[in-house]
């Protein structure tokens, strides 16, 4: 490998690809290349840094310099001053949000200080199309490990003793799964890479696959070991594009090298992949639907047992595992199981990531340890709430998870707490919301992501979310009764009890968490017919402020249904049944006159 | 060895609601509870055991049961039983979730149970009575989901009354292999249907019915003809006559109350005197014709064989079911050649009526109406084909089922059960063992094979009875010493079997002489026009039983021992394959290409 | 393409492939290695910076040195240039002033292998733009 | 639009599809996806010369495309937009930027305009929260939407 004195580390994530941080590449060497600095610095495009709200990212090292939203027009300034002359480009650094003061170096930052990153611990360090670069990081290292050093048991142990959980929601140890599928005797077993992440507002997997892509590929390999397959599928969403392309590169590479393929490292072990591609269809996150869709089939679960593990992928043992729990793999082996366990909570250990949205200043992907409070997430790492608005959930586990709340924020985020409190760490999605967010609103959105993605095989999930859903959409609409949320609370759990798979399992708990945390703001669309938040349209209220209207009359020619009257330069009414709760008046009125309840 | 009969044998303890009972390892909950007089309602699950049809899909959630120490609900049918388990299946929590889900799938299910063809039969309808539904929570104009209606002349797809057990699915997919149906759509709006939706007509489907015979609601229902035969007894200007097929008589009385296996046949043709037709003949007469001609085609074809003659193909066919010849026009074009041409014996019994007996009678073949009853719904596809018509008058006007027959009964006032028996008339209404016989898998064949016997080694059969023949596996096989000569002889019943023999001997990898083959599950006694089993295997061994009884009792047994078969080749047809017979008894097969 | 048939044969590879990525590596955890940073201002680069820096860099790879070279701004001892600071873990940092080629490897041999003062030393007392708290 | 005609050439690139699958029924998403891209969506022709390929039922094939959400039986428009209804768009208002779509475009979710430029669809997470609200036009990525906007964006196709 050349000796640069100088990386320019570009992220090439799916997030800071969209604001143009391949141009931003191109840009950069260019101006190298005019500079003739070509033998001094490099440009690299990693995986994702994590921190998308201020992408795109450029970081420059040996000094640590952390460029937050370049575009490309800044690089001529980045290779004049920094590179050529040693000056950071201040307008270009992190602003504390607090101090407003500027932070050159990421490691300063409250977004990277709490963070341990171990799943993430290539991602926006390593261009992940190189394989000399994951191989000068101790790649495939562990894999050579395992292979000369160990017996498959040895390994197995070691994954056991780590006390790594599955990071795909349900937590399940990985270890022990992978015991399970290595004592079942086959002519062919399989391992599987569960990439089809679908829940909204998650996108771990997909950094990890378009940032570290050998990690995965690794660890793929020594779970076939493990377990005695010798082949490995990746079941990956098709609407991933750059992840995939990442992992053909990837893969690739690998058969050059001959770390996949017939007699890895002379050990006598064959292992190769291939990609499979989910065809939207979130349910497919469940095991058995995501064999059936593998297997060409409409992605629907069966009944447990039998298990993967037992017979899975066309009638043979196989192991699934989530892209997150892999990444963690060969980390184990290489830095040991007394390491990994070291880290975490005592049921619950290592690191999560997770992704952080929604109304919170620090968008982006974390790796927290497990135990880190949510309080430390959110505003610690996340810092805070945006614009200064009031914290008031946060949800965690996507569809199947719960809404925690403010009594919650001091809870150490594991797999345990996360499900005592009501909610789950389903695979790392974190949406924060604000005193904006109605919450029947919020369990509504959620319902109609399950409705959407139900696949119509178990009763209560097919007809049952469906139902939820429409009692939710009718107390939006101001037509609920106390009752209807006594109803919904006896469905949803039922719902639970009775569905076939994971998916209909949780499905209820958005619905059944909100009305557990948030009961009065159910009561108060029932009731009073209002909504706190001011969100549900039908429940909101126009009226005109007679003190501050002045008759201009912009808002009784804006209204499409002619609720508006009053006579010009005097105080004008809403007539609140011919109202339409368009906010039409709300947007032309140039007094704030128009008062929303 | 021993440790295996062993492991199978292995018992293990349970308690379902607080009785302990011992059962075999791998028993789920479901039939543990069953073998001990519990019955936990379900409407997805079906095991028809005798027949090794099996629909699990764990989908409906109704059969859910609380086992203790388990998080949430366990599904019944698909849950095996593990050492000291303790089950609970009535509890409040289980009683809840029951009425909960089933209130569910009844809020996306229309309302219309009075006016339902299903109504009375329906097992949703009774499952909801039997658990006391009389409220669903619901939204006022809560989403219902409602799809594309297709009638066809065999059966009625109305989907709105889907409830997605998937039974006619694995029916159509697994056990028939036909593949017209397929889950299709997902969430709220999926439903079990033909691709896009299409009608029935132009997809695979044969119309064997099996779906209809399995639907536990009003989703698939047969085709009604009732009206149009009631509409023709009352037309002063024609002349009605009926047929009953073999199986009817075996299951006809299972709707009037009677065990199954009853057998009705003097009580049926005493109803359908009643009922007004002008002749009541016997479907089985036609039975023992086919005979004669499929017979003689078989000893032809096995002589030239013989001979050496290398063009010949061999092994032949029958084709006495009409789902059977849909399937193999749609899947084989290849062999379209080596079934026989002979027609099926309702097609048989329609084309003689209509050219025969209308001489006899001296009337025009425009005021004859045949009727057939058949245990069987592609009958009605079958007598619509433009081949089986002349200048558009079908040979046989109209075919009903047996629970049609069965509702024309009752419509009539008829007290069946009080029914002095009766005789058919004659010509058309003689029969033999042998044609009784066809109603089960392994009749047809026996049938020919009593009478084949006897044609080629001019011997007389001292042994009437091929049991070797008989039984529910779903194909057999057995060598039939013919003085001398092994005649091998292959025997499927259900499509998906059928299809295993053919491709075999499409790979060359059978040499059988003859083949019978019956689309549905034991035969015609398990068509789908007969009185439903739901689900109880037991009702379609009763019927097969019976069938060999009503056989054993005949006093002629074998087809060419008919008189009037005789005398109809003397009088009319000259002799087997004659260029009449040709003409009014053999048929083509079309190539089709439907996927 | 070279394959690699054995542990070995990776093992090989990475180390030829590490020292490419070094600086990377050592830029997560500055803290705990010895920080040399190089003026590179205008004034420095006339003077003769960056063939400083080369030197330092190479110098630094060919004897393993725990260093990170980092290029800084202009420090405000523009007569003395090219200069460079040295921060070593637990220690004041130290500004050399009047750097060359041969003077940067007395700096990793001597000031930061043998611990050893050198000549040329500014006294310190500044603060940068960057560096302000 | 028109109803598609299964033409010879058509079929030999369904056929060459087949065959890179090694005509095996367990690849038939995989044959799927690559048709869908070949042609822009799936009409019933093409499912049906697919399934007499892999000698599967049409049935069954329709079961797939009508199961997943990433098949289409419809041809998209010639700027196909997709919406992001991830919850981080979600929260941060993708629903007003879908409401302004569906008003300045008069299609609805899943139609395409009457001169086939632009059709409309929401999709899953893309993964670009940080953007959020977010959609697609094509494969460009518009990111930190608001409603106002909308019209600029959609202007600038031509």
């Amino acid at each position: 490998m050349a000796q640069y004195k100088m990386h320019l580390l570009v992220c090439g994530g799916t997030g800071c690809r969209a604001s143009q941080s391949e141009r931003i590449a191109g840009n950069l060497k260019e101006e190298i290349k005019n500079l003739g600095l070509e033998n001094e610095a490099q440009v690299v495009i990693t995986g994702c840094f994590g921190f998308c709200e201020k992408g795109p990212i450029v970081k420059i090292v040996p000094d640590n310099t952390f460029y937050t939203q370049v575009k490309p027009e800044d690089c001529k300034e980045i290779i004049s001053e920094h590179v050529l002359k040693g000056r950071k480009v201040t307008r270009l650094l992190y602003e504390d949000p607090s101090t407003k003061e500027h932070i050159s170096d990421s490691k300063h930052m409250g977004f990277y200080q709490k963070q341990i990153r171990i799943a993430l611990r290539n991602c926006g360090f390593i261009n992940p199309e190189n394989i000399d670069e994951y191989i000068a990081r101790d790649g495939y290292a562990a894999l050579g490990k395992a292979l000369t050093e160990m017996t498959p048991q040895q390994v197995i142990d070691q994954i056991k003793k780590s006390g790594l959980r599955g990071r795909g929601g349900g937590g399940f140890p990985t270890g022990l799964k992978w015991e399970i599928a290595a004592g079942n005797k086959a002519d062919q077993k399989y391992v599987v890479c569960n990439a089809d992440e679908g829940d909204p507002g998650a996108f771990m997997d997909r950094s990890i696959l378009e940032g570290d892509p050998h990690s995965i590929i690794e660890a793929m390999a020594i779970c076939g070991y493990c377990i005695g397959a010798t082949k490995g599928i990746v079941y990956i969403r098709a609407e991933y594009p750059l992840a995939i392309q990442r992992l053909k590169i990837a893969a690739r590479q690998c058969r050059e090298y001959g770390l996949l393929g017939a007699d890895i490292m002379g050990s006598g072990f064959d292992f190769d992949i291939e990609l499979r591609y989910g065809a939207g269809a979130f349910v497919c996150g469940e095991e058995t639907a995501l064999i059936h869709s593998m297997e060409g089939l409409r992605g629907e679960p069966t009944v447990k047992p039998p298990f993967p593990a037992q017979s899975g992928y066309m009638g043979k043992p196989t192991n699934v595992n989530n892209v997150e729990t892999f990444a963690n793999v060969p980390a184990i082996l290489l830095k040991g199981a007394e390491w990994f366990s070291s880290i975490g909570t005592e049921k619950s250990k290592g690191t999560k990531v997770f992704a952080l949205a929604g109304k919170i200043n620090n968008v982006g992907l974390i790796e927290v340890p497990m135990g880190t409070t949510l309080r430390e997430v959110i505003f610690e790492i996340g810092g805070g709430i945006k614009d200064g608005k009031k914290f008031k959930a946060v949800q965690t586990g996507g569809p199947s998870g719960g809404c925690l709340t403010e009594k919650h924020l001091d809870t150490p985020i594991d797999f345990d707490n996360l499900i005592a409190a009501g909610s789950m760490m389903g695979s790392g999605g974190m949406i924060v919301m604000d005193e904006d967010d109605c919450m029947v609103s919020v369990a509504k959105f959620y319902l109609e992501f399950t409705v959407d993605e139900s696949c119509g095989k178990c009763a209560p999930c097919r007809v049952g979310n469906k139902r939820l859903h429409e009692m939710l959409e009718k107390i939006c609409s101001g037509k609920g009764t106390i009752e209807d949320v006594e109803y919904l609370k006896n469905l949803g759990a039922v719902i639970k009890d009775t569905a076939l798979c994971g998916l209909g399992q949780t499905s209820p708990n958005p619905v059944l968490s909100t009305i557990e945390h948030f009961y009065d703001e159910y009561k108060a669309h029932v009731t009073e017919r209002i909504c706190p938040a001011g969100q549900c349209k039908a429940l909101k209220l126009y009226t005109i402020l007679a003190d501050k209207c002045t008759g201009c009359t912009a808002c009784s020619r804006s209204c499409p249904v002619g609720a508006i009257s009053g006579e010009k330069r005097q105080p004008h009414v809403i007539d609140a049944d011919k109202c339409i709760r368009c906010g039409a008046c709300y947007d032309k009125c140039k007094f704030t006159a128009i008062h929303v309840q | 060895m021993f440790n295996n009969v062993f492991s199978v044998m292995e018992k293990i303890k349970i308690t379902i609601d607080k009785k302990e009972i011992e059962v075999a390892k791998g028993t789920t909950i479901y039939q543990a509870a069953k073998d001990n007089g519990i019955h936990i309602p379900t409407l997805c699950y079906l095991n028809l055991d005798h027949l090794k049809i099996e629909n699990r899909p764990g989908g409906c959630r109704v059969c859910v049961v609380e086992v203790e120490g388990r998080k949430n609900l366990a599904p019944s049918c698909s849950t095996e039983c593990t050492n000291g388990m303790v089950v609970k299946t009535h509890t409040v929590r289980v009683l809840n979730a029951r009425k909960t889900v089933l209130e569910l799938i009844l809020s996306d299910h229309p309302k219309d149970c009075l006016i339902c063809s299903s109504s009375g039969q329906c097992d949703l309808q009774k499952l909801s009575q039997t658990l006391g539904i009389r409220e669903i929570h619901a939204v006022e104009n809560a989403a219902v989901s409602t799809y594309r209606k297709d009638v066809s002349p065999a059966l009625k797809r109305d989907m709105d009354k889907c409830i997605m057990c998937r039974r006619c699915e694995t029916i159509c997919n697994t056990v028939q292999t036909v593949g017209a149906l397929s889950a299709i759509n997902r969430g709220f709006m999926s439903v079990v249907a033909p691709a896009f939706e299409q009608d029935l007509i132009d997809s695979p489907c044969t119309f064997c019915g099996q779906c209809v015979a399995v639907c536990p609601t009003g989703a698939l229902t047969p085709f009604d003809d009732t009206g149009r035969v009631i509409r023709a007894l009352s037309d002063p200007t024609k002349t009605v006559i009926v047929q009953t097929a073999p199986a009817v008589r075996a299951a006809l009385g299972e709707e009037f109350g009677m065990e199954p296996g009853t057998l009705v046949t003097g009580k049926m043709v005493a109803a359908l005197r009643t009922l007004g037709f002008d002749k009541v003949f016997d479907t089985d007469f036609a039975a023992d014709l086919t005979i004669m001609e499929e017979g003689t085609e078989l000893l032809g074809r096995i002589s030239k064989f013989l001979e050496g003659d290398k063009n010949v193909k061999l092994p032949i066919l029958t084709s006495c079911c009409p789902a059977w010849v849909n399937f193999f026009e749609n899947n084989y074009q290849d062999m379209l050649d080596v079934p026989s041409t002979a027609r099926s014996p309702q097609q048989m019994f329609g084309s003689i009526a209509k050219n025969y007996y209308t001489q006899l009678l001296g009337i025009k073949r425009e005021d004859l109406v045949v009727v057939s009853v058949m245990p069987c719904l592609a009958k009605k596809y079958e007598c619509q084909r433009e081949e089986f018509k002349t200048n558009g008058n079908p040979d046989v006007d109209f075919s009903i089922s047996t629970r049609e027959l069965a509702s024309l009964i009752k419509a009539a006032n008829i007290d069946f059960n009080a029914l002095e028996d009766d005789d058919y008339d004659s010509p058309l209404g003689e029969s033999t063992g042998a044609a009784v016989i066809f109603g089960a898998t392994g009749g047809v064949i026996e049938a020919a094979v009593r009478t084949a016997y006897e044609l080629f080694t001019k011997k007389k059969l001292e042994k009437i009875d091929f049991t070797e023949l008989r039984g529910l596996e779903g194909i057999r096989t057995a060598s039939i010493d013919f003085n001398g000569t092994m005649i091998n002889i292959g025997i499927a019943h259900q499509l998906g079997n059928a299809r295993k023999l053919l491709d075999g001997i499409r790979a060359g990898l059978y040499n059988f002489h003859a083949i019978e083959i019956m689309a549905c599950p034991g035969g015609c006694i398990g068509g789908a026009g007969q009185p439903l089993h739901h689900g109880n295997s037991d009702v379609i061994k009763a019927r097969f039983d019976a069938i060999y009884r009503e056989d054993a009792g005949k006093k002629i047994r074998k087809s060419h021992e008919n008189p009037y078969i005789v005398k109809l080749y003397e009088e009319y047809l000259g002799h087997p394959l004659s260029e009449k017979a040709h003409h009014l008894l053999h048929t083509h097969y079309f190539e089709k290409n439907k996927n | 393409m070279n394959k690699i048939k054995s542990i070995d044969d990776l093992r090989k590879m990475k180390q030829d492939l590490e020292s490419g990525m070094n600086i990377r590596e050592k830029s997560n955890s500055p803290e705990s290695l010895v920080q040399i940073r190089v003026a590179m201002a205008t004034c420095g680069i006339a003077s003769g910076a960056r063939t400083v820096m080369n030197t330092l860099i190479e110098k630094i790879e060919k004897d393993k040195v725990q260093a990170v070279v980092t290029q800084g701004g202009c420090m405000g001892y523009c007569y003395a240039e090219p200069t460079v600071e040295v921060r070593i873990p637990g220690k004041d940092p130290v500004v050399f002033g009047y750097v060359d080629s041969k003077v940067a490897i007395d700096i990793i041999e001597k000031y930061i292998g043998k611990g050893e003062l050198l000549e040329g030393i500014i006294p310190v007392n500044y603060q940068t733009i960057n560096e302000k708290k | 639009m028109g109803a598609f005609k299964l033409q010879d050439c058509h079929k030999k690139t369904i056929a060459d599809i087949c065959t890179y699958y090694k005509n095996e029924p367990g690849n038939l998403i995989k044959i799927l996806y690559s048709a869908q891209r070949e042609f822009g969506y799936l009409p019933e022709d093409i499912q049906r010369e697919v399934a007499r390929i892999l000698n599967i039922s049409v049935a069954k094939v329709y079961g797939v495309v009508s199961f997943y959400s990433f098949f289409t039986m419809t041809p998209k428009g010639k700027y196909p937009i997709s919406v992001c209804m991830g919850t981080a768009c979600y929260v941060r208002g993708a629903e007003k930027v879908l409401d302004e779509l569906k008003s300045q475009l008069n299609i609805k979710v899943g139609g395409v305009t009457e001169d086939g430029k632009f059709s409309l669809d929401c999709l899953r997470c893309v993964g670009a929260c940080g953007l959020a609200p977010v959609m697609l036009i094509g494969e460009k990525v518009y990111g930190r939407l608001e409603a106002s906007k909308i019209k600029e964006i959609l202007d600038s196709y031509e």
